[in-house]
C-alpha cells in the first residue's frame, strides 16, 4: 500500500525552480534514493511528498490516496529532516516516542520501541539528556530514532547519516536495511554517499537542477548511465570524460583513440561525442593480460598519485603538463585519473602506458550529453563480455 | 488648532516678584481669566509689582491632597499659596506643615478674617485652639433644587420657599405628587454613594435636620478626639436613615419610617454629585440636592433657566426640639476651599497682600460674578451687587438660609478613617437588602467610630 | 601572514573599546558586570525609599506631626496581623489579603486564558492580521483613569445602558458599583479588559519566536493542532506565559487604580488600598507596615513563579 | 500495515481543554469558522468598550445620562474644541519625550541583565532575579515620600545632593525607567536564552565581543521580544501618572504627561466626560501607529535556517 | 606562528568526561585531521581551541601565545560550525563577509573576498538570499565562506563537507588543500569521511571517548595503528578481527592459523592476541602469485556479496553460517570480510580458498589492545616486503 507517485510536480520559488517537472513512480516497499547536486532539489522533493510545502503543481499519490492537499499528519509518514530539528525542550526518549505518544501508545509499548530504536542507535545512555547536551551525530541519531519507532505507510530520509562516521554509518547502513526488510516499508532516502546509495537501494534516482536524470537500479546508474551528468555524478572519483569526434575507424581525440565499427553502434561518423571511462577502467598496459578487449595504449606520464590505503588515485597527464591540481574540472581533456592497487609501485612524473577495457567504455553524445552506448564492444560479442553490466539487475 | 494657551501669552517682567497659588480660584481656567483674575486683584489693591500666576491642579480633591502631602513633607518651597479643601486644612495645620496667618498677618487682618468671614469656613481653616491658618476662599452650601415649573403646576404655592424651610414628610408628600402628576422618572435625586461626600455631607444632613450628630453638639466638632460623645447611634442618625430608606425603597421597607416614599433610586446609592445632576438637568427629576455649582448649570438659560427653583433642605425636626446645639431645622454641609501659606516659601511679604487683595470685597465679588464662587463674607453675601449678579443672584435668598445653617464636617485627625467608615455603614445600611436594622448598623458605626478615636489621639 | 588585526583604521570606538576590555572576564564576572546598569537604576530607585520606608514602619504613627512618632520595633506588625489597626482600615487586613488573592487569582487565571487564546488567533495567517493585532493591543494603550471612566460610565445606573439588564437578569444589584460581590466582579472583567492584551502581546511574541520546523517535524509526526499546542507551543511559550503571569500577578496583588476610580476602596478593600487609604490618614508607620506586609505576602506567590520561570527557561533552548 | 492509530480527538481535558482544542484545531472549514466566531467574539469584546468611548465623545455632555450604546447627538466638533482649553498636542509631545527616552533606556539596559540572566552562568542568579522585582513587590504609595524626596534633591550622599527633577521629564523618566526595567528583563531574559548557542559562538569566533554579539545577533534574532518590552514599556510610560502628579504642577511646559491633559476636564464635581473620552481617543491613536510599526517586527520564523540541530 | 598546542586538556560536563587529558601539538601550517566516532568529543576539542566553552583543566597555546582565558575572537581563529550556525537575518553576502566587517575592511576588498569565496564554493549566484532561502548543502558551503574569507591563524573546521555530494566534496577538498598551501594556516578538520582524512591531511589524530588513541601520518594510521581501535576505526570497511592466541608456531585461531617465529616478535607463547587484516589484504588463494609472504590458506564460503561498483565486498563464513548480515560488531571471530576486483565473477553460497599476505597483518594485545607488531614477517626481510607501509612517511 505505501506506494509514492508523484506527478509531473513542479516546485517554484520566488526566482527558482526547486523541482520540475518530477514524475516518480516509487512502488510499495521499494527503497529508493534520491541523490544529485547540493541544491538539486531532494529535499523540496521530500517536502512535497511529506506535505509541508505544497507543489506549485502536479499530485502526489500516497498508498493509492490522492494526498496533495491533505496535511502532513493525514499521509502516513515518517520523516527524517536534514536539519535534524530536535524538540529542545524534550529529552531523547521524549522526542524519540514524540509520534508514539501522539497516537497514545501504551506506555509498555512505547518503552518498548523507544529501547529497540536506542538499541539500533546505540544512544541507550542518552536517553534523559536534552538535544543541547548531544553531539552532532548523537542528535542526528536521535532524529532518526524519532523516525523509525513508528510504522508510517512510508519513510522519507534526508541525510539521516551525514554526520555519523564511518562505522557507525555502516552499521546504520544496515540496521536500515533490516528495518526496511522487517516493516516491508517504502524508503526514500536521500544521501550524499555513494557507497550507501548503491549498498542500500533499489533503485537510485539521480536529480539535477531540480529534474529527475535517471531512475534506475544503483548498477545500472553506474554502468549504464543515463547522460553525462548522471555518468559523472555517480562514482567517486568520477568518471574520466574525453571529447572527441566519431571516424570511420572509432573515436578520436586529442589524447586517445578507440577503434570500433561506429555503424554497429548508434553514431554516426563526424558526431562530436565524449568518451566515458571510469577510473578503475583505466589499466597499466603491462598489467593487462586479463582484459578481453583492450584498446590500444596510450602513453601517458603520471602526475599527482594519492595513495588512499585501499587504493591509489593517479592522475596522468597527456604530454607531462606541468599540474598540481586534481581538481575534477580541469580532468576534462586532457587528464585522466586512474585507480590502481595499493601494493602497485609508482612515483611521480613516471612515464607509463595505459589501455582501457573496450567492454568498459561509454560514449555520450556531447549535445545533448544523452548516453549514446555503454559498451564498445561489437554487439556480437557484448552478451559475454558486458555481464558485467548486467549481472545485478 | 492653536490651543487656549496661544491667545496672550502675558508673562511676569522680571522686576515683578511672582507669587505662586496652586489650584483654588482661577485655576483651570482660560488664561483670558487669569488675566482678568490678576486684573481684579491689582485693582483690589495689589502692587503690581506682585504678579499672581494661578497653575493649574489637577481636578478631583484627592488627588491634590496627595500632592500637597508629599510636597509640603519634602518642604518645597513653591507654590507659595495653596488653596485646600475645607475639608482637609485642619490635618496639615495639626502636622504644622501650613503657616500660622497669625504670625504672618497684622492683628488687624487677623480679627477681620474671624469676624467677618463666614464663621464655620474659618473654623475649618483653623488650629483647635482657634489660631488661624487660612483665609476662607469661597463657601459651599448645598440647596434643594427643585422643578418650579412642576411643582407650581401640580398646585404648590412657592413663593417663600427660599427662606423656609419645610419638613422632610411635606417635602416627601409634594415630591411623590409631582412626580405622580408628571410621569417623571425621578423624584428626588442625592448622592449616596459610598464615597466621602456621604459622610461629610449628605447624610451629615439629613441627621442633622433630625436632630442628630456624630459627636454631640457643634462644640465637639473639632475634638478633643476619643474625649467627646459619640452619638452617630441615637434617635436622629437612626431616623435619617430610615427616612431615606423609605424614600429609597418606600414606606412599606421593613426599616422605614412613616413618610411618603418611593421617591428616589435605588440607583442614588450609587450616585455622586454629578452622576445625580444629570437626570436633573436633562428634565428627569423633581428635587435635587446639589451644590451652587450645580445652580450656575441648571439655571443657565440652555438648561431648566426660569423653570429652576432653589430652597434650603428640609428638616426632620425643629431646631428647638433637637438635643444638640447646632442641629435640627435645615441644615447644609459645609464646603468651600481655603487659600494657606506655605512655611518654606521666600516670599512671603508678597503673599502677604496677595491674601489681602483676595478677602477685599471688590474681589470676593468678581469671583462670584465672574467664577460663580460664593462669596466667603456674609456681608458680601447679602450685598445687592451679589443679588445683581446672572442666574445665581436669583437664588440668594436660598443660599443666604443655607449658609447661615451651614455645619462643617467634623475634621480631626480621626476624620479621614472616621469618614470612610461612615460612608460605607451608611451606603450598607440604606441598601435594600441589608441584614441590619438603621439602630444596628448605627451602633456598629458607634463602636467603630469609637475605636478609631482610640487609635487618633 | 595572519593580516586580520591591523585594519581598524582610526581610533577605536569607545563603547567598542570598553567592551573588548570586559571580554576577557570570566563569565561569572562579566555576568555581574552586565547586570550593573540594572541593578543600579533598581538600586537608584528603590533601595533608599525602602529603607526609609521600612524606618517608617518601626515608628508608631504621629498624626499631629510632620512624619512618624517613636520608635516602637515591630509593635506595627503585631498590631497589623492581630487585627488591632482594622478600625481604622477601609476593610479588616486579613479580608483585604483574602480579597486581593481572589482577585488576583481569578483575574489573572481569566487574562492569561483569554491572552493565548488571542495569541493564538493572532498565530494564525489571515488577511488584517496586522489591524487585528493592533485593535487587541489597544485596550493596553487606554489609561487608567480613562479605563475607569469607561467602565464607570458603563455600569453606573443612571448613564450606563448595562446595569438595568444586568440586574433584571438578576446577575447584578441595582447599584453593582456599590457592591463588594458586583464590583469585584466589574473590576476584574475591566482588568481582564485592559490587561489580556499585555498577555498577548507576550505571548504571541513566544509563539513566533518557536523555531517553525519543530512544527513541520510534529505535523509529520502526525500531530494534530491540538497536540502541536500542547507538546509544542504550550512548553515553548511556557516561560512568556510565566513572564506575563508573574507580571499580572504582580499587578493585580497591588490591585488599587481600577478600584479607586470603579467602586473605591470601601467597597472593594485591596490590600494596597489598605496602604493607600493609612497613608491619606497620615497613619505613616502603619501604611509602611502594611506596605510591607504586601510585600510580603506577594514575594511568596513570587518564589513560585521564579523557580518555575528559572526552571522553564532551562528547559528550552539556549545556555540558561 | 500501518498500527498508527489516528487519534484526533487527543486526549480529554476540562472544559477549557475542550475549548482550546477546538478553538485551535481548524483542520476543516468548520474549524476555520470557529476560528472565525473566536476572532469575531474578541474583536467585540475588546473593541466594545473602545466603541463606547467614541459614543461618550460623541454624545453632549450633559446628554450623557441613560445612555444606550448609540450616541446621542453627533458632537465631532468635539475633537477640534477640546484644544481651546488643554493643549493637549504639548501633553502628548511631553507624553512621547518621556516614552521614547524610557523605552530606549530600559531596553538597552535590560538587554545586557537579559543577555547576562538569559545566557550566561553564575551564581545567584535567582536571587538576584528576585532582588530585581522587590520593588514591584510594594505598592508605590509605601515609598512615594522618599522617592519624592530623593528625586527633588533632599537627599544627600557622600557629600552629594540627589538631583532635582521636580517639574521636568526627568522626573518620570528616572524612576518610571527603574520600575519598568524588571519587565523588560525578565521578557528579554525569555527571549535571549532561546537564541541558538550556536549563533553566538559563530559571531564571537568571527571576531565579535559577547557585546558585539548580542547588537549583531542576539538583539535582531529577537526582535519579537525586543519589540514586546518596547511596546509594553512605551504604552505604560506614555500613560503614566502617578508620579507625573506628583513630580510635575501639571503645565505642559513641566514636562506633564497625557494623563494630565486629560484630567485637565476634570474639576471638583464636574467632569466632560465627552471631551475626556475625545482626549482619550486622540491620545490613544499615535499609541496605535506606533504599535502598528513596532508589531512589524513580531514575525515568526527569524531563526529558521540559522543551526542544524 | 600558526602552531596550535593543547596540554591535557581536560572538558568535564555534569556527567561526561567530553575531552580527557588531550595534548595535541600541531604545528604551523599542519593540516590535521580529527576523527573518531561520532560523540568522542571531537567538537568539544575544537570548541576548547576556539574558546567557546572553557577546558576545565589544561593549557591552550595558539601561535606561541597562552589563549587559555581568552576570549574567541583573541584567538585569532575561523571556524566552521558542524551546526552550521548561520546568521539568519543576513543575506548570503552579509554571513560571508560579517568577520570582514567587524575588522572595517575596506568594502572593495570584502567584495573581492566574498566573490572569490563564492567562486570557489559556487554560490555566487546566492549572495543575496537568506539562509532559509537555501538547501542544507548550500548552508554548509555559506558556512565555509565565512571561514575563508578571513585569514586566521588557525581555521577549524568541523565537518564542513558533511551534506555536499560527493563531487562537490571532491572540489572542496581540493580547494581548502590550495588555500591551505597558498595562506600555509594551520587546519584542524573534523571529519567521518575516511578519504578526507586520508587525502587532506598531514596527520591524522584519532580520537575515541575522548581520548587521544593516535596523531600520525594517514598512511601510518592505516597501516601501523597504535592499537585496535585505530585499526578498526581507520578503513572503510574495516579492518577483520581474529582473537586467538600465540603458539609456538605462529598464530592460532577457530578460523586460521598464521605461521611465524614468535621470538622475532614483541609477543611469547600463550598471549592472547588478535589478529588484524584487511579486507584488501584477503587473497583468493588462485590469484595469488604475486604475494611474497602468503599465508596458509584458509577454506570458506561467500555469504554476502556487496558491489560497489569500483570494488566487490565479500563476507565470508568460517563454516558456512547461515547469516545475512554485514554488521561490523559480528564479523568478529567468525566472519571475514574480503574485497576483490569488480571484474571478478562471483556468487553467493560459493566456498572459496583465501589467504592473507604475512607482511600486512597485525598483531594486538587483547588485554590492552596495543599494537604489537604490523608485520608477520621475519624482521630480516621485513625492510623490502614493508615497504608500502613506510614509503609515504
Ligand atoms: N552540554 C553538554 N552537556 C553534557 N554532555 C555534553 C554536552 N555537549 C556535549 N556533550 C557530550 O560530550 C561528548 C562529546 O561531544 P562532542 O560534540 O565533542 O562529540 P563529537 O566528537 O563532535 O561527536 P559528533 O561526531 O557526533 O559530532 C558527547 O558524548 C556528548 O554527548
Ligand atoms: N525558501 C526558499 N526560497 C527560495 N529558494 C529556495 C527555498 N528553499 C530552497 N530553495 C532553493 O531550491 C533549490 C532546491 O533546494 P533543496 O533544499 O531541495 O536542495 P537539496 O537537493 O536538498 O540540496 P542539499 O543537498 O544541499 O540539501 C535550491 O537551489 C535552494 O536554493
Ligand atoms: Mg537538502
Ligand atoms: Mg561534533
Amino acid at each position: 500500500m505505501g506506494n509514492v507517485k508523484l506527478e509531473h510536480v513542479t516546485k517554484q520559488y520566488d526566482d527558482v525552480t526547486a523541482v520540475n517537472e518530477m514524475s516518480l513512480d516509487i512502488q510499495d516497499g521499494e527503497f529508493v534514493c534520491l541523490v544529485g547536486p547540493s541544491g538539486c532539489g531532494k529535499s523540496t522533493t521530500m517536502e512535497t511528498i511529506a506535505g509541508l510545502t505544497l507543489p506549485t503543481e502536479g499530485e502526489i499519490t500516497i498508498a493509492g490516496k490522492d494526498v496533495t492537499n491533505l496535511p502532513p499528519k493525514d499521509r502516513g509518514i515518517a520523516m527524517v529532516f536534514q536539519n535534524i530539528a530536535l524538540f529542545p525542550h524534550m529529552d531523547v526518549y521524549d522526542n524519540v516516542s514524540f509520534g508514539l505518544r501522539l497516537r497514545n501508545f501504551e506506555k509498555e509499548e512505547i518503552d518498548r520501541r523507544v529501547e529497540r530504536a536506542a538499541d539500533i542507535l546505540q544512544i541507550g545512555g542518552l536517553l534523559d539528556r536534552k538535544p543541547s547536551e548531544l553531539s552532532g551525530g548523537q542528535r542526528q541519531r536521535v532524529a532518526i530514532g524519532r523516525a523509525i519507532v513508528r510504522e508510517p505507510e512510508a519513510f522519507l530520509m534526508d541525510e539521516p547519516l551525514a554526520n555519523l562516521d564511518a562505522k557507525l554509518r555502516v552499521h546504520m547502513r544496515t540496521e536500515l536495511q533490516r528495518l526496511h526488510k522487517e516493516l516491508e516499508t517504502t524508503i526514500i532516502y536521500v544521501t550524499h554517499d555513494q557507497a550507501e546509495a548503491m549498498t542500500m537501494s533499489d533503485r537510485i534516482a539521480v536529480l539535477n537542477e531540480g529534474q529527475l536524470q535517471q531512475i534506475a537500479p544503483p548498477l545500472t546508474c553506474y554502468n549504464e548511465p543515463a547522460n553525462l551528468f548522471v555518468a559523472g555524478f555517480i562514482g567517486s572519483p568520477s568518471m574520466n570524460f574525453l571529447e572527441g569526434e566519431v571516424t570511420p575507424n572509432g573515436f578520436e581525440s586529442e589524447f586517445v583513440s578507440v577503434d570500433f565499427d561506429p555503424t554497429e553502434f548508434d553514431v554516426s561518423v563526424g558526431d562530436s561525442v565524449t568518451l566515458g571511462v571510469r577510473p578503475e577502467d583505466v589499466h597499466l598496459s603491462d598489467a593487462a593480460e586479463n582484459i578481453a578487449h583492450p584498446t590500444k595504449p596510450v602513453d601517458t606520464t603520471t602526475d599527482v598519485i594519492e595513495p588512499m590505503g585501499n587504493e591509489i588515485f593517479v592522475y596522468l597527464t597527456h604530454g607531462g603538463r606541468e599540474t598540481t591540481t586534481m581538481d575534477e574540472e580541469q580532468r576534462k581533456g586532457d587528464q585522466l585519473l586512474m585507480s590502481v592497487d595499493p601494493d602497485l609501485e609508482l612515483s611521480e612524473e613516471e612515464d607509463v602506458t595505459v589501455l582501457f577495457d573496450r567492454a568498459n567504455l561509454h560514449l555520450f553524445d556531447q549535445q545533448s550529453g544523452d548516453a549514446l552506448c555503454h559498451s564498445l564492444v561489437s554487439s556480437l560479442t557484448t552478451k559475454t563480455s558486458d555481464q558485467r553490466a548486467t549481472s545485478e539487475n | 488648532i492653536g490651543g487656549g494657551s496661544g491667545d496672550k501669552p502675558e508673562k511676569a517682567s522680571s522686576d515683578q516678584t511672582v507669587v505662586r497659588q496652586y489650584a483654588g480660584v482661577g485655576a483651570n481656567e482660560s488664561p483670558g481669566i487669569k488675566d482678568q483674575l490678576r486684573e481684579a486683584l491689582w485693582s483690589a489693591g495689589l502692587s503690581e509689582d506682585i504678579y499672581v500666576e494661578i497653575v493649574d491642579g489637577p481636578s478631583t480633591t484627592d488627588q491634590l491632597l496627595n500632592q500637597y502631602r508629599t510636597w509640603l513633607s519634602a518642604g518645597r518651597e513653591e507654590p507659595d499659596i495653596f488653596t485646600m479643601d475645607s475639608g482637609w486644612t485642619i490635618p496639615f495645620i495639626q502636622r504644622g506643615q501650613v503657616q500660622s496667618l497669625e504670625e504672618l498677618l497684622d492683628s488687624n487682618t487677623v480679627s477681620t478674617v474671624k469676624n467677618d468671614f463666614f464663621e464655620a469656613s474659618v473654623a475649618s481653616a483653623s488650629a483647635p485652639d482657634g489660631t488661624l491658618y487660612g483665609v476662607p476662599e469661597f463657601p459651599d452650601f448645598p440647596t434643594i433644587q427643585y422643578r418650579k415649573d412642576l411643582v407650581e403646576d401640580a398646585g404648590y404655592d412657592t413663593e417663600g420657599w427660599q427662606t423656609e424651610p419645610m419638613s422632610w414628610t411635606r417635602f416627601a408628600e409634594i415630591t411623590a405628587d409631582v412626580k405622580a402628576q408628571n410621569d417623571i422618572q425621578y423624584g428626588y435625586t442625592f448622592q449616596a454613594d459610598s464615597y466621602g461626600g456621604l459622610a461629610c455631607c449628605d447624610f451629615n444632613e439629613w441627621m442633622t435636620t433630625w436632630g442628630g450628630a456624630y459627636f454631640g453638639g457643634t462644640e465637639n466638632l473639632f475634638g478633643p478626639v476619643n474625649e467627646r460623645p459619640i452619638t452617630v447611634n441615637e434617635g436622629g442618625a437612626v431616623d435619617a436613615i430610615k427616612m431615606v430608606r423609605s424614600f429609597i425603597h418606600g414606606e412599606d421597607d421593613k426599616y422605614g419610617m412613616d413618610i411618603p416614599g418611593n421617591i428616589a433610586p435605588a440607583a442614588t446609592l450609587g450616585w455622586t454629585e454629578e452622576t445625580s445632576r444629570k437626570p436633573f438637568t436633562n428634565g428627569n427629576a423633581v428635587m435635587h440636592r446639589n451644590w451652587p455649582y450645580s445652580i450656575a448649570i441648571n439655571g443657565a438659560e440652555e438648561e431648566l433657566g426660569e423653570k429652576l427653583g432653589v430652597m434650603p433642605l428640609p428638616y426632620g425636626v425643629k431646631e428647638s426640639e433637637a438635643e444638640y446645639t447646632g442641629t435640627g431645622g435645615t441644615a447644609s454641609a459645609l464646603g468651600g476651599w481655603n487659600s494657606v501659606v506655605n512655611p518654606n516659601s521666600q516670599k512671603k511679604d508678597a503673599v502677604v497682600e496677595v491674601l489681602k487683595a483676595k478677602m477685599s470685597k471688590e474681589f470676593t465679588l468678581w469671583q462670584f460674578e465672574t467664577l460663580g464662587l460664593l462669596p466667603p463674607k456674609p456681608e458680601v453675601f447679602n450685598s445687592d451687587e451679589a443679588r445683581n449678579v446672572d442666574v445665581m443672584g436669583r437664588y440668594m435668598d436660598a443660599l443666604q438660609t443655607a449658609g447661615s445653617n451651614a455645619i462643617p464636617r467634623p475634621v480631626t485627625t480621626a476624620w479621614p478613617d472616621q469618614s470612610g467608615a461612615i460612608a460605607s455603614a451608611v451606603n450598607k445600611a440604606l441598601q435594600k437588602g441589608s441584614s441590619e436594622s438603621p439602630q444596628q448598623a448605627m451602633d456598629k458605626l458607634a463602636s467603630k467610630l469609637k475605636e478609631i478615636e482610640e487609635q487618633s489621639v | 601572514m595572519a593580516t586580520e588585526n591591523k585594519q581598524s583604521n582610526g581610533f577605536p570606538r569607545p563603547d567598542y573599546a570598553i567592551a573588548n576590555k570586559l571580554e576577557g572576564l570570566p563569565e561569572e564576572l562579566y555576568a555581574y558586570l552586565l547586570l550593573v546598569p540594572a541593578f543600579f537604576m533598581v538600586g537608584a530607585v528603590a533601595l533608599w525609599p525602602l529603607v526609609d520606608t521600612f524606618t517608617m514602619s518601626l515608628h508608631a504613627d504621629a498624626l499631629t506631626g510632620v512624619a512618624v512618632g517613636d520608635f516602637i520595633g515591630i509593635q506595627n506588625y503585631v498590631d497589623v496581623l492581630t487585627g488591632q489597626r482594622n478600625a481604622v482600615l477601609p476593610g479588616s487586613f486579613w479580608y483585604a489579603v483574602g480579597l486581593t488573592v481572589v482577585f488576583t487569582v481569578v483575574s489573572v487565571t481569566l487574562e492569561t486564558v483569554v491572552g493565548l487564546a488571542q495569541a493564538l488567533i493572532l498565530d494564525q495567517e489571515f488577511r488584517g492580521r496586522a489591524w487585528v493585532r493592533m485593535a487587541i493591543i489597544l485596550p493596553w494603550a487606554v489609561p487608567v483613569v480613562v479605563q475607569g471612566m469607561m467602565f464607570y460610565l458603563l455600569f453606573e445606573p443612571s448613564i450606563g445602558f448595562l446595569v438595568a439588564p444586568l440586574q433584571e437578569l438578576g446577575i447584578f444589584s441595582s447599584t453593582p458599583l456599590s457592591n463588594t460581590q458586583d464590583s469585584l466582579i466589574l473590576i476584574t472583567l475591566t482588568d481582564a479588559w485592559k490587561t489580556s492584551a499585555f498577555m498577548a502581546l507576550i505571548i504571541l511574541a513566544g509563539m513566533q519566536s518557536i523555531d517553525r520546523s519543530l512544527y513541520d517535524v510534529s505535523r509529520v509526526a502526525g500531530a494534530t493542532a491540538w497536540q502541536r499546542f500542547k507538546m509544542i507551543t504550550f512548553p515553548l511559550v511556557l516561560p512568556a506565559v510565566l513572564v506575563g503571569m508573574l507580571f499580572r500577578t504582580l499587578g493585580a496583588l497591588k490591585v488599587y487604580g481600577v478600584i479607586e476610580v470603579l467602586s473605591g476602596c470601601r467597597t472593594v478593600p485591596s490590600m494596597t488600598c489598605l496602604v493607600i487609604s493609612a497613608f491619606r490618614s497620615n497613619r505613616y508607620g502603619t501604611s509602611a507596615t502594611l506596605a510591607f506586609l504586601t510585600a510580603l505576602i506577594i514575594s511568596v506567590f513570587i518564589l513560585v513563579y521564579l523557580v518555575k520561570f528559572v526552571d522553564s527557561l532551562r528547559g528550552i533552548g539556549g545556555s540558561a | 500495515m500501518t498500527t498508527a492509530q489516528d487519534n484526533d480527538a487527543g486526549d480529554g481535558g476540562g472544559p477549557f481543554t475542550h475549548w482550546v482544542k477546538s478553538a485551535i484545531d481548524n483542520p476543516g472549514k468548520v474549524h476555520r469558522a470557529m476560528f472565525y466566531v473566536a476572532l469575531i467574539f474578541f474583536m467585540f469584546t475588546t473593541l466594545f468598550p473602545i466603541y463606547w468611548l467614541v459614543v461618550l465623545a460623541l454624545t453632549p455632555n450633559d446628554l450623557i445620562v441613560n445612555m444606550g450604546p448609540i450616541p446621542r447627538g453627533f458632537n465631532i466638533s468635539v475633537f477640534v474644541e477640546m484644544w481651546n482649553t488643554v493643549p493637549l498636542h504639548l501633553y502628548m509631545f511631553n507624553s512621547f519625550v518621556i516614552a521614547i527616552a524610557t523605552t530606549v533606556y530600559v531596553l538597552l539596559v535590560s538587554s545586557l541583565a537579559g543577555y547576562a540572566f538569559g545566557r550566561l552562568e553564575f551564581r545567584g542568579k535567582g536571587g538576584l532575579l528576585l532582588l530585581l522585582l522587590i520593588i514591584s513587590f510594594f505598592p508605590p504609595a509605601a515609598f512615594i515620600l522618599p522617592l519624592f524626596k530623593l528625586f527633588t534633591g533632599n537627599v544627600v550622599l557622600f557629600g552629594l545632593h540627589s538631583p532635582d527633577l521636580f517639574n521636568t521629564v526627568g522626573a518620570i523618566i528616572v524612576p518610571f525607567s527603574g520600575l519598568f526595567l524588571p519587565l523588560s528583563v525578565f521578557i528579554l531574559t525569555t527571549f535571549y536564552s532561546q537564541i541558538p548557542d550556536g549563533l553566538e559562538d559563530a559571531a564571537r569566533v568571527e571576531g565579535t565581543t559577547r557585546i558585539g554579539a548580542l547588537f549583531r545577533v542576539i538583539m535582531p534574532l529577537s526582535a519579537p521580544g525586543l519589540s514586546t518590552a518596547g511596546i509594553l514599556t512605551f504604552i505604560a510610560v506614555y500613560n503614566e501618572f502617578f508620579f507625573s502628579f506628583l513630580m510635575t504642577t501639571g503645565q505642559p511646559e513641566n514636562g506633564a504627561p497625557l494623563v494630565w491633559g486629560i484630567l485637565a476636564f476634570q474639576s471638583q464635581y464636574t467632569s466632560l466626560y465627552n471631551y475626556m473620552a475625545a482626549a482619550s481617543l486622540i491620545g490613544i491613536l499615535p499609541v496605535a501607529l506606533i504599535v502598528v510599526v513596532a508589531q512589524e517586527k513580531i514575525v515568526s520564523g527569524l531563526t529558521a535556517g540559522a543551526v542544524k540541530e
